[in-house]
């Protein structure tokens, strides 16, 4: 692919004048631990997602490792089961919910619409320290030797396991209100705290895509707390809310855990839609195909997400009428995805496209989200899926969207504001190759185990029978990859921290709001009160307009 | 020292409506966290109806709706603490504020009372107890321990409402909370409104619908 | 074309009747969707290739796809998904719902091991031997958490959950030996919760009853003894007369009224759940006065009372006394006298 | 501009009829636990408490006078609880299969 260089004049090092950023305003670890700047407490939670995807990532490496024989290589079932539950719980709860709309969504939001900061600066920090006691609440849990129950903690198993559920459960419900107060926050932010014309639909589709989020986060995170409340009572007190044997009914704890999950699993990549709403038009010099396509898609993923759970309770007893209910709302929210797929391609058309690391994981998360999506599609269907559920089938699809799809959209986003918050320049080609590898690794990982689920090989198992050996081995080895590759994102990206040459304002010639501030940006944001004349996505007019 | 705006809102009702907006939508998801206790009260009254209908007989009607009319009237005067600060009556704002805080730990008097003659009577959550040797039905389990379960979470809510109110009462005496800008008090009594609409649906609930076969 | 997509896909045999149709769904969905994922990422190449940035900074015009592209777009989208979800719902609804002349096995799933009881009284562990060609109802409940039973070679799968029957059925076409995996997480060794269906062509089949035979000789003779040891006869009579309890002459098959106006069809699953579990459905007019013989009667005695029932609804037993006139006081039926 | 200006607050007269209405209403669903009025009972006692519920809402609660954004979020956030409500109770009712009372198995442990 020929790399037109173009677009990036880095400022030489003496002209940049020693200015008063967000950065270098103050030093002190007070001025970082009680921070209500927006800036700081998104810089804060995306140094604790990288550790806790870090935490997750090493279970997951010695979940592929044990896989390599039949028998299993590392550890004995209950370590296994330990093992595959808190990679679950620690990759939903401490990175996955939180690495977009926490991180990059509290650094860009304020910035995008034109405020000084969020609606409650207070309750942001707040937000983010509940999030910490949450994650030392997990962290305990792991300490006491990990939850064995999976990351649905069913009952009645959840409720006998004699694993440290009660901490874990706790831990989780803590973390559920830090989000809900994010969200919160979020939401009453765009809402009042718009500059002047900055109206609904000029701005930026992230600030979209991290609203309804927002939306889903607030009402969706409730009923998990209950139901997990209801867990750590069981488990606790024993008071079998869901015991049969006590009047009780095991499929009612799956239809209010997955009221919350199924949202959640939107929660997870509105964001990464968002993302690459921007990444998409900034590379493509071109306004989105149509914004308000992309705009209703995401308020339609928001509401009509909540109404489609029932698709993961085919084979657990539910009555036919819901499954019938359940598949066709499942295959309506379907078509929102489908219709913001569409958009981004035919935001290409007319353009003039330039390939940057951005663009390559926008390439990486176009195959691999489409391509798992549609096998998503596929687990809708009834019939299919009575013989896919609970099998590799659904674990391949689940990883397609979440490593495929918000892990690819996170790498982009990390590559597309570095200059917005740290003020200096990645290295492109360590980008590219890395891009590249991450995609590789992930592909090798992850499309064996659709065969697998194909061949009937069920989920959580320890051991399994020896005619599936090959396609584990090969994930194993292609899970290996992306680790190396993760590592060495980190390791180019640490260094481009203190070595990379210093990015002017604007690197990508993008006309979205973010850009109009220095980088990184002053404490206020804006040195004056920022006065939008353009669309953020008109690039019909050359970059100097944007300053009047 | 009247309330100042804080630096990034332009304006004072600016600022009165993003607070009242971020507690409504917290109302919202109080709302949805009681949703998943409801829901299972749904779905096990059409399971069991005949324990459930034995599970209202066996309840304290009688301490349940002396609560009703607690929380209605506690109601009342955090509205009209409301209303009497607009008007710049400090004094009676305070007076009002904490006869709701009185009547709030009423409530939670009476609650404890209720339980502990559950206790009495050997009836305890998770189906334990002397009281199911002759009731043994598993839908009068049930109703019961869904009972102390949302019961118990109300008189947590009610226990934080009570803290609320008494830390914006402690405001309103050093006139920290004026007519100038009155939306912190506003925004405890709408809490504690909830709480009473809660209780408004947990009232009929456990004690009052004996339901299709007695 | 069946057998190379099979292969290509790596699905196990179609070894039972409504496999072959539900994997010609999959194939139909699976190459739909990755036409379509194939073509929207060309699509995306050649933009990039034909519309690269030529000189820096270079500005385009704006263009919006028109509402009717977007229309189109979604319409045909939306109606390739529903065309999923009907044909999905149809051969759902056929998967989920067993043929009345289906023969019925009892699964008891238990923490690590799975326990079969078959109609005529014998019950075997971890290997369900069934005949091929003939239509299997499985009545499974669970003892403690919630399993999954699930047969990758018939695409069945159904969860097994404690307090209630819950009913599966397959269809075996060929004979062979098909693997059962347990696929709902229930502990430490999930994993080796494994089993095995055996299906026997009807010889061998014959012959391996006729090699195991059952507990006692003809199935309703054992189900009058057994009803007459466990004390059914006390209130249950075989010859039509209303008694304490309802009559067994006419009750397979028919419709029951229950208290509270449910009226249910008295099958196995009613019939099994009666004994086991008699407060649950209570007859219009009748007190609950039944004991509970959960613990009491063993599977194969509970499978010969319901041949004994099921052989009364054409052939009931001439009255050999009158039984006294019981008015169940309360009761809104009135005892209308004999036909 | 204070806030005390907005003329359609509830003023204290209307704040005392409210709790009036809401006693009474109290009241009726009250003497009709004694009534045996069978599955009617559901829709009077939740009918009742619904109107009480509604009463608050508009006239303690004030969310009239609210901008419209805060009532739609707190519509949102009910049609959510409706539709969680629907959604089960629909599997429940039209599930074909009974719950057992006392179920083979899954024993609860005694303590006491």
């Amino acid at each position: 692919m020929t790399t037109i260089d173009a677009g990036v004049v880095p400022v030489p090092r003496e002209l940049a004048p020693r200015r008063e950023t967000y950065l270098n305003v103050a030093h002190t670890v007070k001025s970082w631990a009680l921070t209500t700047d927006h800036k700081r407490i998104g810089v804060l939670y995306l140094v604790t997602t990288v550790l806790m995807l870090a935490l997750g990532g090493s279970f997951a490496l010695l979940l592929r490792t044990h896989l390599l024989t039949p028998a299993g290589a590392l550890m004995d079932s209950y370590a296994y089961n330990r093992t595959f539950t808190m990679h679950g719980i620690v990759m939903v709860w401490l990175f996955m919910i939180p690495s977009i709309p926490a991180a990059f969504g509290n650094f860009l939001l304020p910035i995008m619409i034109g405020a000084k900061d969020v609606a409650f600066p207070r309750l942001n920090l707040l937000s983010y320290y509940i999030y910490l006691v949450g994650a030392l609440w997990v962290i305990i849990a792991l300490w006491m030797g990990g939850c064995d129950t999976g990351w649905t903690f069913y009952t009645p198993y959840s409720a006998h396991s004699p694993s440290a559920v009660v901490p874990t459960v706790f831990g989780i419900f803590i973390l559920g209100w830090s989000t809900i107060a994010t969200g919160v926050n979020f939401i009453v932010t765009v809402h009042t705290m718009r500059a002047r014309g900055v109206t609904w639909f000029r701005m930026p589709l992230f600030v979209w895509a991290i609203y309804g989020t927002s939306v889903i986060q607030t009402l969706a995170t409730p009923v998990l707390a209950i139901s997990l409340c209801i867990v750590g009572i069981d488990n606790w007190f024993d008071w079998g809310l869901f015991d049969p044997a006590r009047g009780g009914d095991p499929v009612l704890y799956q239809h209010l855990f997955w009221f919350y999950s199924h949202p959640a699993v939107y929660i997870m990549i509105l964001p990464a839609m968002g993302v690459f709403s921007e990444v998409v038009p900034t590379f493509s010099h071109k306004n989105p195909a149509s914004y308000n396509a992309i705009a209703y898609s995401t308020l339609g993923i928001a509401f009509v997400g909540f109404a489609t759970w029932g698709h993961h309770m085919f084979v657990a007893g539910m009555s036919l009428f819901d499954a019938a209910a359940f598949g066709v709302l499942s295959m309506l929210v379907a078509i929102f995805s489908a219709i913001k797929v569409f958009t981004w391609v035919l935001t290409m058309r007319r353009g003039s496209v330039v390939i940057r690391t951005p663009m390559i994981y926008f390439l990486a998360f176009l195959f691999l989200f489409v391509f798992g999506g549609m096998t998503g599609v596929a687990t809708a269907t009834e019939s299919l899926d009575v013989h896919w559920h609970d099998t590799y089938f659904v674990v391949a699809h689940f990883h397609f969207i979440m490593v495929g799809g918000t892990l690819t959209a996170w790498l982009a986003a990390l590559h597309y504001w570095f200059p917005k918050i740290t003020g200096r320049m990645y290295s492109e080609r360590w980008g590219t190759v890395a891009a590249t590898l991450v995609f590789a690794g992930f592909f090798i990982t992850f499309f064996p185990q659709f065969l697998l689920g194909n061949g009937g090989m069920p989920r959580r198992y320890a051991t399994y029978a020896s005619a599936y050996q090959p396609l584990h081995v090969i994930s194993t080895v292609g899970s290996w990859i992306l680790g190396a590759s993760m590592l060495m994102t980190l390791g180019y990206l640490l260094v481009a921290l203190f070595t990379g040459e210093r990015a002017g304002n604007n690197p990508w010639d993008s006309r979205s709001y973010e850009w109009y501030t220095p980088s990184p940006p002053p404490k206020h944001n804006f040195e004056k009160e920022p006065r939008f004349e353009l669309d953020p996505y008109d690039y019909t007019v050359p970059a100097e307009r944007m300053h009047g | 020292m009247a309330e100042q705006v804080a630096g990034h809102f332009e304006s004072l009702p600016r600022q009165a409506h993003a607070a009242r907006l971020g507690m409504w939508i917290f109302l919202g998801t109080e709302v949805l966290l009681f949703a998943g206790l409801f829901v299972l009260y749904a779905a096990y009254r059409t399971e069991h109806p005949h324990g459930f209908a034995v599970g209202v007989e066996n309840n304290t009607v009688v301490w349940g709706s002396v609560n009703t009319g607690v929380l209605l009237v506690s109601s009342y005067t955090i509205a009209l603490a409301v209303h009497e600060l607009r008007r710049g009556k400090q004094r009676a704002c305070a007076l009002l504020v904490a006869t709701t805080i009185f009547l709030g730990m009423c409530f939670l008097a009476i609650k404890t009372g209720e339980y502990l003659e559950h206790f009495r009577v050997g009836l305890y959550p998770g189906g334990v107890g002397t009281f199911y040797r002759d009731h043994g039905e598993a839908g009068t389990k049930m109703f019961f321990t869904l009972y102390f379960c949302m019961t118990g979470l109300h008189a947590i809510h009610v226990v934080v409402g009570t803290a609320v109110l008494a830390f914006l009462l402690t405001k309103v005496l050093r006139r920290q909370i004026s007519e100038r800008a009155p939306h912190p008090l506003a925004i405890g009594a709408i809490y504690w409104h909830l709480v009473d609409v809660i209780w408004i649906f947990l009232w009929p609930l456990f004690y009052l619908i004996p339901g299709g076969n007695p | 074309m069946n057998d190379l997509l099979r292969r290509l896909l790596n699905l196990p045999p179609q070894a039972s009747t409504y496999a072959r149709d539900v994997d010609f769904l999959h194939y139909f969905v699976i190459t739909t969707t990755m036409l379509g994922a194939t073509f929207v990422f060309l699509l995306a190449l050649y933009f990039l290739v034909r519309y690269r940035r030529r000189t820096p900074g270079e500005t385009t015009v704006r263009v919006v796809t028109s509402t009717p592209q977007e229309v189109f777009i979604i319409g045909s989208i939306l109606s390739l998904f529903l065309v999923f979800w009907v044909v999905g719902t149809l051969q759902y609804d056929r998967m989920m719902t067993p043929p009345p002349d289906a023969m019925t096995v009892y699964v008891t799933a238990k923490q690590w091991m799975w326990k079969f009881s078959y109609a005529d009284g014998r019950s075997s562990m971890d290997v369900l031997t069934v005949p091929e060609g003939k239509p299997v109802r499985l009545v499974m409940t669970s003892r403690d958490v919630i399993h999954s039973f699930y047969v990758p070679a018939f695409r069945m799968k159904h969860d097994v959950v404690p307090g209630r029957y819950y009913t599966a059925w397959f269809e075996a076409k060929a004979p062979g030996t098909y693997a059962i995996d347990c696929a709902e997480y229930c502990g430490v060794s999930h994993s080796r919760m494994l089993g095995e269906v055996h299906v026997l062509s009807p010889g061998d089949y014959s012959s391996w009853l006729d090699g195991h035979p059952p507990a006692t000789g003809d199935l309703v003779a054992a189900g009058r003894d057994v009803a007459a040891q466990r004390g059914c006869l006390n209130c249950h009579t075989l010859d039509g007369q209303p008694h304490i309890g309802p009559t067994w002459v006419g009750l397979y098959g028919s419709q029951v009224k229950l208290e509270g106006g449910r009226t249910v069809a008295a099958d196995d699953a009613y019939l099994t759940r009666s004994m086991m579990d008699p407060q649950a459905d209570i007859v219009v007019g009748y007190k609950s006065v039944m004991p509970t013989y959960r613990g009491v009667l063993e599977e194969p005695e509970a499978a010969a009372l319901v041949e004994l029932i099921r052989s009364l609804q054409t052939a009931p037993h001439a009255p050999s006394i009158t039984l006294p006139k019981v008015t169940t006081e309360g009761s809104a039926l009135p005892q209308e006298p004999l036909p | 501009m204070s806030e005390a200006t907005q003329t359609r607050e509830t003023s204290a007269r209307g704040l005392a009829l409210t709790l009036l209405a809401l006693l009474v209403l109290a009241g009726f669903s009250l003497t009709m636990r004694f009534v045996h009025i069978g599955a009617a009972s559901y829709f009077v006692g939740l009918g009742v408490a619904a109107i009480k519920a509604a009463l608050v809402v508009v006239f303690f609660m004030e969310i009239l006078v609210e901008k419209v954004t805060v009532r739609l979020a707190f519509a949102v956030c009910l049609s959510l609880f409706a539709l969680l409500i629907a959604l089960v109770l629909a599997d429940v009712l039209t599930r074909s299969v009974p719950p057992l009372q006392n179920p083979p198995g899954s024993a609860q442990r005694y303590r006491g």
